[in-house]
């Protein structure tokens, strides 16, 4: 590691350190490191969005590829600053519901193909005589009757009360294994850091 | 109620005249041909050649179909490729497209047929033009050329041809682009009962009892409230939904005169952040006490997001936190600094990955869909509650759809599968 | 305060000293734990051992770097489990950022066991159109990889004398990061009856179940954890070789991984009956005092 | 007029662009690309008025009271510190002061904060995984079992693991379809409630 890499690693090494103290208790350094990174990021995002969107969408296209149209969106952006003004706040409004519109208008479709139809097509399934064919039956019969839970306009009593619960208890196991499934994840996401503290160490003290 | 079965029975017959008709594949047959010695002989070209405009394009592909080559199953030396040309004149250069191998038959096709989709919309690869393209309306010829094991090449197919054009509209898509009629047909006859004033039922869901008794906790401590509207868009229907429920909250702290602290990842929903609270003050009466500064931008970075609000909650001991909208993986990391802070806690989100953690670590939380149903229930417009109604008879369509489609299926009928059968 | 008072009230700070000390110890001073092998993984690892030296495999390393944590471990035991017992490899790589990896696990194994491109084994490389690729090597490699990924054409290879298709190879193994597997299940299996396995992550893992009870893969390694199974039972395999020198170990990477994955669960699970047994102790002596 | 015309430009767009899905044509596509770049467009210029809110947000918190100052100092140096150095093109391209910050400071910050999670799985853990009710046991039970699995214990473990598998190909498969059907139902109808115009809280009050 040369000088700078290792100052670098070292201010790296110091904000890790700061950010694990917040386990402990909220203090100055958790304050100091979050406030930094406050900062950065917002810098960075907007840097960020600068030389991709706004020279992509703005720049490229109005100035260099003479799409005149490109300047209705940027005027619409432009919009979005009358809210500091009361007199003319109201045109704000005119920006987000294209913004509005454009993104619901373009959901709709996707959703009804991806979360309705795909998924209604997995949950036909051929029920054969064998253990397969019993797991098909109980993932149907879950489905039914967790999708029964959601269920808003009809009292939950009697058979359907059941089905319900039934369904409370089928989603009940799925977030089980959901956060079960998940602890591996963030636990290798530990050892990195630690292992990342290890080696700087290591390094420092001339391992 | 008429109504209701009448619209049922139109959509189940609307869904079952639209499935698209679906052809499996035929298995390849292997059939060794008479033991005749056809070694150093050329192969035949193929049959049946045609082109075609590619259906449901943009107007950049064509189609290509033929029948294989009578020598393709000969003992010796068979076919095992054809290479397709194109040119944009009959008699003019042909530039090779592709070899397709042997065997590889489509299967949207009955029997052994080979398709190929010539397709490019690209003018252009950087500045070079692209040779591959296909413009729109221009006439395009194909011939075909049979190669053998041992590289011996057929006589040209007769060329055919065929001119792209673009579609307008994507019968691949006919059947939820019904779909899509039918609920808005059902979530406009909802809200028309609503606005005649049909009283709804709607069953108590639990997160929204808690939330006044929240609010009502945070007021007697003298804390101020945290609303976190997640890492997702303005336009996200679920920090849409988590407006609607910051309004609520915001027009009872506004009647309780504490602060409600709302800090956001992203500029649009600030700005409709402070709108919803700034609308709700106003309802309140108390416009004087909205403040925009409790409403900030932090950082639209996901976890510098997350250690500025953690900071707040530790800091500005927050009473009651309320996480309602779409979030990721910080959703676990709000919720426990939450709850160490000791506030009451009322999640809700509509991302199936992160409920596990909002259950485990969250007093409350709204389930997927109880969320948006949340929204409505709140703002007890009776336009808002009207199409839950909707809502439900789809949820029983798809329930019922589930039971057919499972039973035919398992009977060896797939009728009812194919009405969900998309091509895209 | 009785002490099952102080069992559901245990100060957080506790609980992550606790598992910081459990993720650390074995990040400072490494150790292996048992791994529980599956019948999936099992599978896999017998249908690679009762192979014969000069038999063929099939190797579809078809991951993405971001998933090379879990799939790279895999990828390699694998690998060298084949070499080890001089088998002969094809490999392909159809995920468009996976070659580079691909180039640099396989060199690093090869080298290890003395195995030389061509002779012993032949990697084609990336081509896109994943399911086209698949279909066609299922009638002759050659149709879409002319030559290797170095440029050297297959019928001048030792290797690939005689070697047409799926049919010459016992089977095939992919290691997937996303749709590729289900062209392997759908073409390599559907269309040509080659055997296939998967080694994929843990998130796609719960899919790819169904698949093994039909029959369509003969074996299946989910994750991490199905990585250090496979090199739990290939660790057994070397023990078991006499004349193998001990210091040549293969590093056995997710086997490593394991045991702090092991000891932090231990630690979950162990607070959690903690406070569960606190729990039903301070509820039972509330119902006396009533 | 200042009330209906956004609401009239909701319903023409969203219905526009629902239409849009279902053509293929080169003219739809052009549509859909245009649309999407208005979307970016507007939050590329709504980005300053975030900025204005973090600093006007830093600069008050400062002035009001001192202990904050050296915070409020911080954060408004690093944000013109990235602003500054990553003001030309080149500046995204690695080995660039501005790439160099983004290395050393907010990838160890975000690694670390995301690894805090290991913490909070196993304090939210011991917290609610508590058999209060028979809903909490079964919660509690899943996820024991299905972190069990990491755990060698012999005949135990070839048990358990056969349990998690069918735990994940069956309950968890219909929990996880049941919830994606109900909020893709739910979103369908809040998007037209949007474009109809009855849901329109987004739009603030008057």
């Amino acid at each position: 590691m040369t000088t700078s890499e290792l100052l670098l690693n070292g201010l790296a090494a110091f904000l890790t350190l700061c950010i694990f103290s917040f386990l402990y208790k909220d203090n100055p350094f958790y304050k100091f490191a979050e406030r930094l990174v406050a900062g950065v990021s917002a810098g960075y995002w907007t840097m960020l969005l600068y030389h991709t969107s706004f020279h992509d969408k703005v720049i490229v296209p109005i100035f260099q590829q003479g799409y005149w149209w490109y300047i209705i969106p940027t005027i619409l952006g432009i919009m979005m600053w009358t809210r500091f003004s009361k007199k003319w706040a109201w045109l704000s409004r005119i920006s987000l519901a294209f913004y509005m519109g454009i993104a619901t208008g373009t959901s709709i479709p996707v959703v009804m193909y991806a979360a309705i139809y795909k998924q209604l097509e997995g949950s036909m399934n051929q029920i054969t005589t064998d253990a397969t064919g019993i797991n098909t039956l109980l993932m149907t019969i879950g489905l039914i009757c967790a999708v029964s839970y959601f269920y808003f306009s009809k009292e939950h009593d009697g058979w359907f009360g059941g089905m319900s619960r039934v369904g409370i208890y089928t989603l009940m196991i799925g977030f089980g294994a959901g956060f079960g499934l998940t602890v591996m994840g963030r636990i290798a996401l530990l050892i990195e850091r630690i292992i990342f503290l290890r080696d700087y160490l290591l390094v420092l003290f001339g391992g | 109620m008429k109504l209701n079965r009448k619209l049922l029975w139109m959509l189940c017959i609307c869904l079952l005249m639209a499935f698209p008709v679906n052809f499996e594949a035929n298995a390849q047959e292997e059939s060794a041909s008479d033991a005749v010695d056809t070694t150093g002989i050329p192969p035949a070209p193929p049959v049946n050649v045609q082109a075609m405009d590619k259906p449901n394009d943009n107007g950049h592909g064509i189609v290509i179909t033929w029948e294989p080559s009578p020598d393709e199953d000969r003992a010796e030396d068979g076919v095992i490729g054809y290479s397709l040309y194109r040119s944009d004149e009959k008699d003019g250069d042909y530039t090779e497209v592709r070899t397709i191998a042997a065997g590889m038959y489509s299967i949207d096709y009955e029997g052994e047929v080979y398709k190929y989709e010539d397709q490019d919309d690209r003018e252009k690869i950087g500045s070079n033009p692209n040779p591959d393209f296909l413009e729109k309306g221009k006439t395009y010829y194909y011939k075909i050329q049979t190669t053998t094991a041992t590289g011996l090449t057929s006589e040209f197919s007769e060329p055919v041809s065929a001119a792209p054009r673009g579609d307008w509209f994507h019968t691949g898509k006919t059947s939820y682009f019904i779909a899509i009629i039918i609920y808005f047909a059902l979530v406009l006859t909802y809200i028309r009962q609503a606005k005649k004033g049909v009283h709804l039922y709607i069953r108590p869901i639990g997160g929204i009892e808690a939330i006044d008794n929240a609010i009502g906790r945070a007021t007697e401590m003298g804390r101020p409230i945290l609303f976190v509207l997640g890492t997702g868009s303005a336009a996200d229907i679920a920090t849409i939904a988590g407006y609607t429920i910051l309004a609520r909250v915001a027009k009872k702290t506004a009647e309780y005169q504490i602060p409600v602290l709302v800090p956001v990842n992203e500029p649009v929903v600030m700005s409709v952040a402070q709108e919803t609270v700034r609308a709700a003050y106003a309802e309140a009466g108390r416009p004087d006490l909205y403040d925009e500064k409790n409403i900030p931008y932090v950082t639209a970075m996901q976890f510098p997001y997350v250690a500025a609000v953690n900071g707040i909650m530790m800091r500005e001991k927050t009473a009651t936190n309320f996480y309602m909208g779409l979030f990721h993986a910080e959703s676990l990391l709000l919720a426990e600094t939450g709850a160490t802070t000791g506030a009451i806690q009322i999640a809700g989100t509509d991302q199936p990955a992160q409920l596990p953690f909002f259950i485990a670590a969250t007093d409350f939380t709204l389930i997927g869909e109880e969320l948006y149903a949340a929204s409505a229930y709140l703002s007890k417009e009776p336009l808002l509650l009207g199409p839950l109604k909707a809502q439900d008879y789809a949820k029983a369509l798809i329930i019922f759809f589930v039971i057919i489609g499972t039973i035919t299926l398992s009977l060896g009928w797939d009728f009812v599968a194919n009405i969900f059968e998309t091509s895209i | 305060m009785a002490f099952y008072d102080n069992m559901i009230d245990i100060d957080r700070r506790w609980i992550y000293l606790v598992l910081a000390l459990a993720v650390m110890i074995p990040a400072i001073i490494p150790f292996t734990v048992p791994v529980a092998v599956t019948p999936e993984v099992n599978d896999i690892f017998q249908f690679v051992d009762t192979l014969e030296a000069g038999d063929y495999m099939f190797l579809g390393i078809d991951y993405d770097p971001s998933s090379m944590a879990e799939l790279h471990p895999m990828c390699r035991a694998i690998m060298a489990h084949c070499f080890s017992k001089d088998i002969n490899l094809i490999m392909c790589s159809l995920s468009q950022n996976g070659q580079g990896m691909a180039e640099q696990i396989i060199d690093e194994i090869s080298a290890r066991y003395n195995k030389k491109s061509g002779e012993d084994y032949c990697f084609l490389g990336y081509k896109p159109y994943f399911a086209l690729v698949i279909l066609t090597m299922g009638l002759n490699f050659r149709v879409t990889y002319p030559n290797d990924v170095y440029g050297v054409s297959l019928d001048e290879m030792p290797v690939m004398d005689g070697i047409r298709n799926y049919n010459d190879c016992a089977g095939v193994i992919g290691f997937e990061s996303g749709n590729i597997a289900d062209a392997w299940i759908a073409y390599a299996n559907g269309r040509y009856d080659t055997p296939v396995a998967l080694g994929v992550t843990g998130v796609m893992a719960a899919n790819y179940y169904p698949y093994l009870q039909t029959g369509q893969l003969f074996g299946l390694m989910p994750g991490m954890k199905g990585a250090a199974e496979y090199e739990t039972l290939f660790k057994q395999r070397l023990e078991r070789l006499p004349e193998k020198d001990p210091s040549e170990d293969e590093r056995m990477v997710a086997r490593e991984s394991m045991a702090y994955q092991t000891t932090s669960h231990i630690v979950i699970l162990f607070f959690i009956i903690i406070s569960n047994i606190g729990f039903f102790l301070s509820r039972k002596h509330e119902k006396k005092i009533i | 007029m200042k009330r209906t015309l956004p609401l009239v430009i909701v319903f023409c767009s969203g219905i526009l662009l629902i239409i849009q899905h279902f053509i293929p044509s080169e003219e739809s596509e052009f549509l859909y690309t245009y649309a999407l770049d208005w979307i970016i467009t507007v939050g590329v210029y709504a980005i300053m008025l975030g900025i204005w809110s973090l600093i006007r947000v830093t600069v008050n918190k400062a002035r009001r009271d001192p202990g904050e100052r050296f915070y409020a100092i911080t954060t408004l140096a690093g944000f013109s510190f990235m602003v500054l150095t990553g003001w030309r093109a080149e500046s995204l391209h690695a080995g660039s002061i501005f790439m160099t910050a983004f290395n050393y400071i907010l990838i160890p910050i975000q690694a670390t904060i995301f690894s805090l999670l290991a913490f909070y799985v196993a304090s939210a853990s011991y917290r609610a995984f508590r058999a209060r009710s028979a809903l909490a046991t079964v919660l509690l039970l899943t996820a024991f079992i299905v972190m069990l699995r990491l755990i060698p214990l012999g005949p135990i473990s070839k048990a358990n693991n056969w349990l998690v598998g069918w735990i994940l190909m069956v309950p968890n498969l219909a929990a996880s379809r049941a919830i994606i059907l109900g909020v893709g139902l739910g979103m369908i109808a809040t998007s037209m409630k949007i474009i109809l115009g009855i849901e329109r809280k987004y739009l603030g009050g008057d």
